[in-house]
């Protein structure tokens, strides 16, 4: 199966919405949206990144995509706590366009580095 | 009718609205299912649910003018599409009523300065050129056309199946291009071998109003 | 006052979720979320979007971030069909960090165009 | 207790971490204060949730050495945070437990190397250098006094204490400074003028565990 996708925000609401996109262009990709504290509030959650890694694993790698620095960390850190560290790579590049662009490549077949490539290069993507 | 019998009355126009909107929704699938293999899938929905808005404008307050008729699309189409297509198909139909003024009649050439005036309004929007993989690769020889056609002193149904024609090859052409505008561009070189679903639409149209325009009572 | 900003996405939640989080860092910012079609599907919406612009207006300027490219076409149609379009401005950036960086801007009480330019700039903000 | 008095245990490990949950909880709104100047108005709200969670873990789980200790610690801050010092003293503290390992009392040397690997693991988490105005402005000083201090022979409290002093000094001086890290980056130069929330709390927590070793029964 193609790699899978998460994505790390702030916000629930704002996750959900990405992932929403994302489907529309790449309906056979795993995009699991995380955002959010676990008491509702608005900030990043280390225990559901980890679940959502987990959710995204298909086999073929997850790339993590991330809105501000602080959730950035956290998807590292959700990353480094993986049995197989190397099996997740934490993508550069603009949360909604960065995610629909992964989402793509992924969709394409592509492999958790092009796919997180397509994330960072996502800047200024029609 | 015969191609040099006369001008595009307002009632002709709003016939090749009515004629569009109903070609787009036989052939809503087919859009739909170009979209899906390089944009969202919703071509066929956005096309249809412009244009049925679009006739129903149009049937509801009487235009005087072709250009009157035009403007009205524009705005429905702005105002229902949601999607690229809608600020874009929008933008053709405003820049063409402009060209058309305020004429009640139109004649070969104003028809075809109409859809050179769409075809710039589609660049303004959307900043593509020839090769990106979008409606201008319909709509720019289909504009070729039509002046040519037009300078020979083709009459409008004359200078629309020009355009048609031109407008056909160019959107199969679209189908080995390497999308650079739109969702498509997301692809890369992945989009070819797919037809560009806003060319094919463009063709579908530029067909439907030379077909309603040519058998004209 | 400072500023309006309006978010023009094709999702509701999208946009709401981006609103949390500008709102956040900059609280006395008039954000308009706008996002989905008029009948609660994914695209964005003419009307929306001239309605957001209005309220957004607070006598400052208003500048408009999007997402993807139609909701881009969008915002400049809004923009050009209003009274005086020169009261607002389309900015180009990602739409989270530029809508942040944005509201920063505009909380900073900057002019529009400082405050676009920041949305511009937001590529690789922390 | 005297500088020189002896180690710092598991016990005291434990109150250090009681005492700052206390002190975090006390100073909760002056670093929301701080938060709201330069970024989102939660460092005292993400804190106090923190150290509270982590002080219930650590009661909870009986914990055999400091090092277990900060283990503890780091892993229940990276759980329960929800902001960037949830990361960054999170990586802070587990970097700490490695680098004290199993011993079941830490001297003055020790709690300075401890410091100087929390110090590296918030570099390598969120990539600032001194100046950049975040914690690593009052965590940098904090670790050259405290080397300085342990070099010349104090104990953990002495070693704490100079740790303390330098990291007041530091996050006081980050008041000047423009943020190039984390979500006040975003302000640029109208972030001068406020201290670094992240850079008082590391000077708080610091003071506080001088203190609690200080005046250790
Ligand atoms: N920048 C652009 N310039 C010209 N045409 C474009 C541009 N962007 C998209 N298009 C056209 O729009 C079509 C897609 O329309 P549609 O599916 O209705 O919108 P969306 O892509 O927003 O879902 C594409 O096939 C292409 O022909
Ligand atoms: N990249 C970074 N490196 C070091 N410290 C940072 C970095 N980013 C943020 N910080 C610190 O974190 C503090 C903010 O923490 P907090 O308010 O809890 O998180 P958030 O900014 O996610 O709301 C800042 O004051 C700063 O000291
Ligand atoms: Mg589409
Ligand atoms: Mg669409
Ligand atoms: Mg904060
Ligand atoms: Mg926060």
């Amino acid at each position: 199966m193609s790699v899978g996708l998460v994505l790390v925000s702030h916000s629930r609401r704002l996750a959900e919405g990405v992932a929403e996109l994302a489907e529309q262009m790449a309906p056979g990709v795993r995009i699991v949206p995380t955002g959010g504290t676990a008491d509702g509030g608005t900030g990043t959650d280390f225990e559901s990144v980890s679940a959502a890694l987990e959710e995204a694993e298909t086999g073929s790698g997850v790339v993590l995509v991330y809105d501000l620095g602080s959730a950035h960390m956290t998807a590292e850190l959700a990353v480094e706590a993986l049995d197989d560290p190397s099996g997740a790579v934490v993508a550069d590049g603009p949360l909604v366009e960065g995610a629909v662009a992964a989402a793509v490549a992924a969709q394409g077949d592509r492999d958790k580095d092009a796919v997180a490539r397509a994330a960072a290069d996502a800047v200024g993507t029609d | 009718m015969g191609d040099s019998m006369g001008g595009c009355s307002t009632r002709d126009v709003i016939a090749a609205v009515r004629a569009g909107s109903e070609a787009v929704t036989e052939h809503r699938d087919e859009l739909v299912r170009l979209d899906r293999e390089i944009g969202d899938a919703d071509h066929g929905e956005n096309m249809e649910r412009g244009f049925r808005a679009a006739v129903s404008q149009v049937e509801s307050a009487p235009s005087e003018t072709p250009g009157a008729v035009l403007k009205l699309v524009a705005t429905t189409l702005i105002s229902s599409v949601g999607g690229a297509s809608g600020p874009l198909y929008g933008t053709a139909f405003l820049r063409a009523a402009s060209a058309v003024g305020d004429v009640t009649e139109l004649d070969g050439t104003a028809v075809a300065a109409a859809l050179q005036a769409g075809m710039e309004g589609v660049t303004a929007r959307g900043k593509a050129v020839v090769g990106d993989k979008t409606m201008i690769d319909a709509l720019s020889p289909a504009v070729d056309a039509a002046k040519s056609a037009a300078g020979s002193g083709h009459g409008p149904s004359g200078v629309l199946a020009a355009a048609a024609e031109a407008a056909h090859t160019g959107a199969r052409n679209t189908e080995e291009l390497v999308a650079r505008k739109g969702r498509a561009s997301y692809l890369g070189e992945r989009s070819a071998g797919h037809v560009d679903p806003g060319a094919r639409s463009t063709a579908l149209l530029l067909g439907t109003f030379a077909e309603t325009t040519g058998v004209r009572r």
